[in-house]
């Protein structure tokens, strides 16, 4: 037994996180949350370079074929790099596409996804908290899809979308391209710029379907809850960090504030809230590789307790650092926002444990 | 104690009500020129137009407004009441009438130059800071100081019948629109950190002062960098003696605490995030049929009534002359964990679509709650940082040794 | 509008402060937590030398005919010097008393009540975790009470019992003689020994009415509510004290713990969430003097914040005196044990926020 | 990652399953001399009476005890394998046959003997105290030092062969029972405060020793004082340099501070906890049905999960030979502060039974959860209290300066 990374597993991480220092700096940040669409093409382009788009796609289509664990690693490391773009959605949407084994859909949409040229994005929830591929409203009738996606991430930019959606026989999954007619899509202002969110609407859109049942949304729900939580704990990280060094730097009354064993102690707490936690996501992480009936569960605990100690850290950060933390101007900002997308972003922690109490089979 | 309102309060209601009916009526409510509703939503009317001061000189004839400022000064001069002020916030709020300015310049300034000002000061400045006919900023946080005041740097060296200024400072607020600043400048350079810091007021248009805007995490820039190049401002231009601005100062900290302790603020945020949870259907039903909302927003709603209820105590301490004591010195810790807290609910209760920003119409409430999820921040940070507090708390509450100094 | 306390008050807490510094010290408080039935008849007969058993009682019957307020004062310095005995059921059965109003039993039992020479206790809750007089099972039917109340505090010593219960025309209070046949009283061992509970079971047991209806029961309850709420203040309080004289004298590396930063920020902490909370048991007594419409509310607001903060401050008062603090040789394991049951007595926070909730009219 | 048991594995836990099978007969389970509710509830058979010490030493050449220490010791010496120590844990639990014996002798003298005593120290102590034989109680506390070892006063003076001791120890674990105790004596009293200090062996039996025990807020008496009055210790009797006690005991702190982070009993009183949610009927219903209680279970659990797969990490990065960092060094505050949480929720969630003691028959669980709840007070203070936690964890771990020392 061995509960640990591989040294593959480091260096990817390793690579992923050279890459962010390197490429994507908090000027470039900057830039594309204040562009239109948040997409910058280099950036994916050069992400598209180290393999980041077809991780988890079978090596027959073009990717690496590794691990859940392998892709949470990079959500980790861009996290800490506050990566803007559309890696969450595109993840989903090639495991639902990978788990549907619609061998015309994949043999179509996943070599090109796997490189990054196609970007896709998968859209589940509908009512307001709810991520439960069962209890999707929009259905396929008359040759289309009808109905309304009000929250996807990536949308704007996406090739395809994953939709869930359900027919005469229950729910399934259904591709639709992006120049498909009766689909319109509205692009939210959001919090968070660095993972854009957009509506859809479909108004009797063209849609292929690609599986029946749940099992393949629900795996790609399970996935973007793990990646939100990696995300969570590598943004928390970098905070954490970030104001680390701020405390050895600034000075007050004449001695820098980390000699304050107050500013020690609250950051001796964020960490000892923090650093175990980096298990629950790999375990989860794990859970979807190796244990699958373990993993919707896991999913829901990782993703619910991590993104709100990143907001706890987030808090105490700024409030460390005082006024400075507050401004545009500082990066700090840029993970606050990070962290409200992750905190919102597939359902709030209360729904998510839940989920995990429901899951665990607690009457309720 | 007694919450109630003798037959006495009860006519002096009557009185302030009609006198509001003859004094400020529905033409009126509705000739506000430049109306900011972010700002109308802190629950008083703030408009400084003419229209506004003409009716403020009235209130303040009629003894509504600025009860504690000596007639002379352009206030009211009233025996203090809390009774009667609650009455008066209460029913000019009702009629959306124009109340007290808040701000720096009212709240922080008038006192200090009530206690500490010249005679030419007072009557230059009081009236038309009360009248919102002067705005001002405080100028005392500078980069690499924040709440250790006792190390700012920027100078003032009498050059002639001028001070001479140099340096920057920063988080100040409305620096954009205030016409005067208030500032501490350091004059004696040789003197021990405490000493040799000089109280001065600046006129906002000398040359070489220049403002830049620093924008906050919420898109807006109430905050501003202010910088100095050889700025003159005329010797006599100086609250108390030279070198004492450091204990001239501290009156003005005092009322920055109590009015960033108020808990309006975070009346406000929690009727509005209980607002959310009836309105916010979340996974079909509305957010407060949810047991665990409830907790949160019963276990909240304790902790703010604590801090109102506290706000009510320490007004009755100040009514009768007495030391408040640790009550008042927790009080600005206490609300502005609050706010933080109650934030937090508000953006669980709407859920997934937290993350939209303001204005957008699919977000619950379109996004109001982002704005004081924010705001929090700020709040936290004004009138000296958390740790600050504490120190304040631990050792002038509990009676703790100082920190050791290096 | 005045909120504070009139000098009458002001001089009533501090005769009761210097009593119990005088009357109550650590040494005897051990020796009734040790005795069989946790009663010391002279502390009582001195506290009835001050008045405190009557205080509520109207003057024509011997009493002070003062108001709740004053009596929430008492047990803020009780809590303070965690005075042991049969306070909270006699305050709670004299008020329930007064205000049942029964001019037969007020006239035989109010004027020894007010004197201390006869103790009372209310008897009130059933199933676990219920406090509502409309809910309770006993009833009276046969001539006699059938029951049982698992929970009744200082029932063992009462001279007479305040019984919620129910008959043919609904709820209504009845009372209970200490050798009435029928009615068996088993101490229960509790991990507070200064407030002692009983379970009592009624077979038959003959009982006058004295009530009909909720309304004196559930005033009964608000007033026992509130006393908990002011205990658990002046609890808390002394406990912040006594950690705050330890660190100003406990030495370590050095210097005395006080220095410490850490330290002084944890106090702070404690200080910041206790200090405003005192007001909250301040309104909701006052509530019940004047404004009886708001007092239910209050007091379960009062009631769930105050014990909660005991808790929390018992417990940081343990990790910061290490070691010590967990012995029984120091005082502050009387807090600790003072802290339980003023948090489970009479319900815990949970249900008291929810009936905030509910009394608030929330939609459930 | 890889967490399934290989082929190889599973013949592994075949192979232990037959020894047990063979060796801890339904009757030796029943054998228990002095069975104690208390102790069989912390998991593992922890009885040491002769039955016990034989089928220990039987198993120790079967490999599955003490596998990190020497076979010249009385150990097994196997190459480290977390996961056949994982398969013999679950096997021995499951035949509920006498496990390692946990304590102070084996998990904290034995890894310091075996990196600092001398030959005949190992040869005399190693095994009885692996086999249960001696047991041992750790003499560092004293009244006034606290986690501050470095101020320890307990004194030893050379007087021929004999060091003549002298002092107070406090927060003695066990000490009533122990054979003998480690402890930290100071002997050089000129040289500075970390030198001076030597790790010596005292015989509990030695003329001079008084034990008083001190009763803890949950009326069991886990600690003691140790008095000593002209206590004559043999000469040789000293683990490491004379004067070097300060480093020999850090290896011991070490292991300390890992067997107190163990995750294990917080997941005791959290299944306790879980199982008193779905047993408590409250308000007419199971407590576990409530959205609160819910919510705070499924939040506790995530850190309790948090704190199990930190420990397989822990474990992990041992075995590879790696640094586990910080991981390793907020283990024990992440897991105390745990205990803490989830003891209040079973408060909770007993209600107003919550109050009574325990045994009483009312109480929910018969009052076992009242156990818990005092129980996370004395861990959260064994291993030095939490306000050192986190310095080590801000100085060693995030490389923050140390404390200014006045």
């Amino acid at each position: 037994m061995d509960f640990g990374l591989s040294s593959e597993q480091t260096l990817l991480s390793d690579t992923v996180g050279r890459w962010t220092e390197s490429e994507c700096k908090s000027t470039r940040i900057r830039q594309i949350v204040e562009s239109s669409d948040g997409h910058d093409r280099d950036l994916w382009a050069s992400l598209g370079k180290i393999g980041v788009p077809g991780l988890l796609i079978p090596e027959v289509h073009g990717g690496a074929g590794l691990d859940v664990l392998d892709l949470a690693l990079v959500a980790e490391q861009f996290g800490r790099g506050c990566v803007p773009g559309p890696f969450l959605g595109h993840a989903m949407a090639t495991s639902a596409l990978i788990a549907a084994d619609h061998s015309q859909a994949c043999a179509r949409w996943l070599p090109p996804a796997a490189t990054g040229e196609k970007i896709l994005a998968f859209a589940l929830g509908e009512e307001i908290g709810t991520w439960e591929p069962a209890q999707v409203g929009t259905s396929f009738h008359e040759g289309g899809l009808h109905g309304l996606k009000p929250l996807v991430a990536g949308a704007e930019i996406a090739d395809a979308l994953i939709v869930v959606a359900r027919d005469s026989e229950g729910p399934g999954l259904w591709l639709v391209e992006r120049d498909a007619p009766g689909l319109t899509t509205t692009p939210l202002s959001g919090s968070d710029g660095t993972r854009r969110v957009a509506a859809l609407r479909f108004d009797g859109t063209p849609a292929q379907k690609i599986a029946s049942g749940t099992s393949a949304a629900e795996r790609a729900r399970d996935l973007g809850l793990v990646l939100l939580a990696a995300d969570a704990f590598g943004g928390a990280w970098r905070c954490l960090e970030m104001t680390r060094d701020y405390a050895l730097t600034r000075e007050q009354f004449g001695q820098t504030i980390a000699h304050f064993q107050g500013v020690k102690h609250q950051l001796a707490d964020l960490t000892t809230a923090l650093a175990p936690a980096c298990s629950l996501w790999w375990y989860a992480a794990h859970a979807l590789d190796q244990i699958p009936e373990q993993a919707p569960r896991h999913a829901a605990l990782a993703k619910s307790h991590l993104t709100e100690i990143f907001d706890d850290t987030v808090r105490t950060s700024i409030e460390l650092h005082g006024g400075i933390g507050f401004t545009f101007e500082y990066d700090l900002q840029l993970w606050f926002r990070r962290a409200l997308f992750d905190r919102a972003y597939l359902g709030e922690a209360r729904y998510h444990r839940e989920r995990a109490a429901t899951l665990a089979g607690w009457p309720a | 104690m007694n919450l109630s309102y003798s037959e006495a309060y009860q006519a002096f209601r009557a009185e302030v009500r009609a006198f509001l009916t003859a004094n400020w009526t529905d033409a009126d409510r509705a000739s506000d020129p430049a109306p900011d509703p972010v700002k109308a939503s802190l629950g008083s009317v703030v408009r400084a137009d003419p229209r506004a001061s003409e009716f403020r000189r009235q209130a303040i004839a009629a003894g509504y407004l600025y009860r504690q400022v000596p007639r002379r000064y352009g206030g009211a001069e009233q025996p203090a009441d809390t009774l009667k002020a609650t009455i008066i916030t209460e029913e000019f709020k009702r009629a959306k009438a124009p109340a007290e300015i808040l701000g720096q310049g009212p709240s922080m300034l008038v006192p200090t130059l009530l206690a500490h000002g010249t005679e030419e000061q007072r009557e230059r400045f009081v009236e038309p800071t009360l009248l919102g006919q002067i705005r001002w900023c405080q100028g005392y946080s500078e980069p690499g100081a924040g709440s250790d005041l006792a190390s700012l740097r920027a100078s003032g060296v009498l050059d002639g019948d001028h001070w001479l200024v140099n340096g920057q400072k920063t988080w100040t607020s409305n620096a954009a629109e205030a016409k005067w600043m208030f500032a501490l400048i350091r004059t004696e350079p040789g003197a021990p950190k405490h000493d040799g810091i000089t109280y001065m007021l600046i006129d906002m248009k000398t040359p070489g002062i220049e403002v830049r805007p620093l924008r906050q995490l919420n898109g807006a820039a109430h905050f501003s960098e202010v910088f100095f190049t050889d700025v003159r401002v005329p010797r006599t231009s100086i609250v108390g003696e030279r070198g004492r601005g450091w204990s001239v100062s501290r009156s003005t900290l005092k009322a920055e605490r109590a009015l960033i302790g108020n808990a309006g603020f975070a009346r406000q945020i929690f009727d509005g995030t209980l607002a959310l949870a009836q309105l916010t259907e979340v996974r079909g039903r509305k957010a407060i049929e949810d047991a665990v909302i409830r907790d949160r927003l019963t276990d909240l709603e304790s902790r703010l009534l604590a801090a109102e209820l506290n706000g009510y105590r320490l007004l009755t301490t100040n009514a009768r002359g007495e030391d408040p004591g640790i009550f008042s010195l927790v009080a600005k810790l206490h609300t502005s964990t609050l706010f933080y807290d109650i934030a937090r609910l508000a953006m669980d209760i709407s859920s997934d679509r937290g993350l939209l920003a303001p204005g957008e119409p699919t977000a619950p409430f379109s996004g109001m709650l982002f704005e004081p999820y924010m705001t929090y921040y700020a709040l936290a940070i004004g009138g000296g940082a958390p740790n600050i507090q504490r120190n304040v708390i631990g050792e002038r509450g509990l009676g703790l040794p100082r920190d050791a100094r290096l």
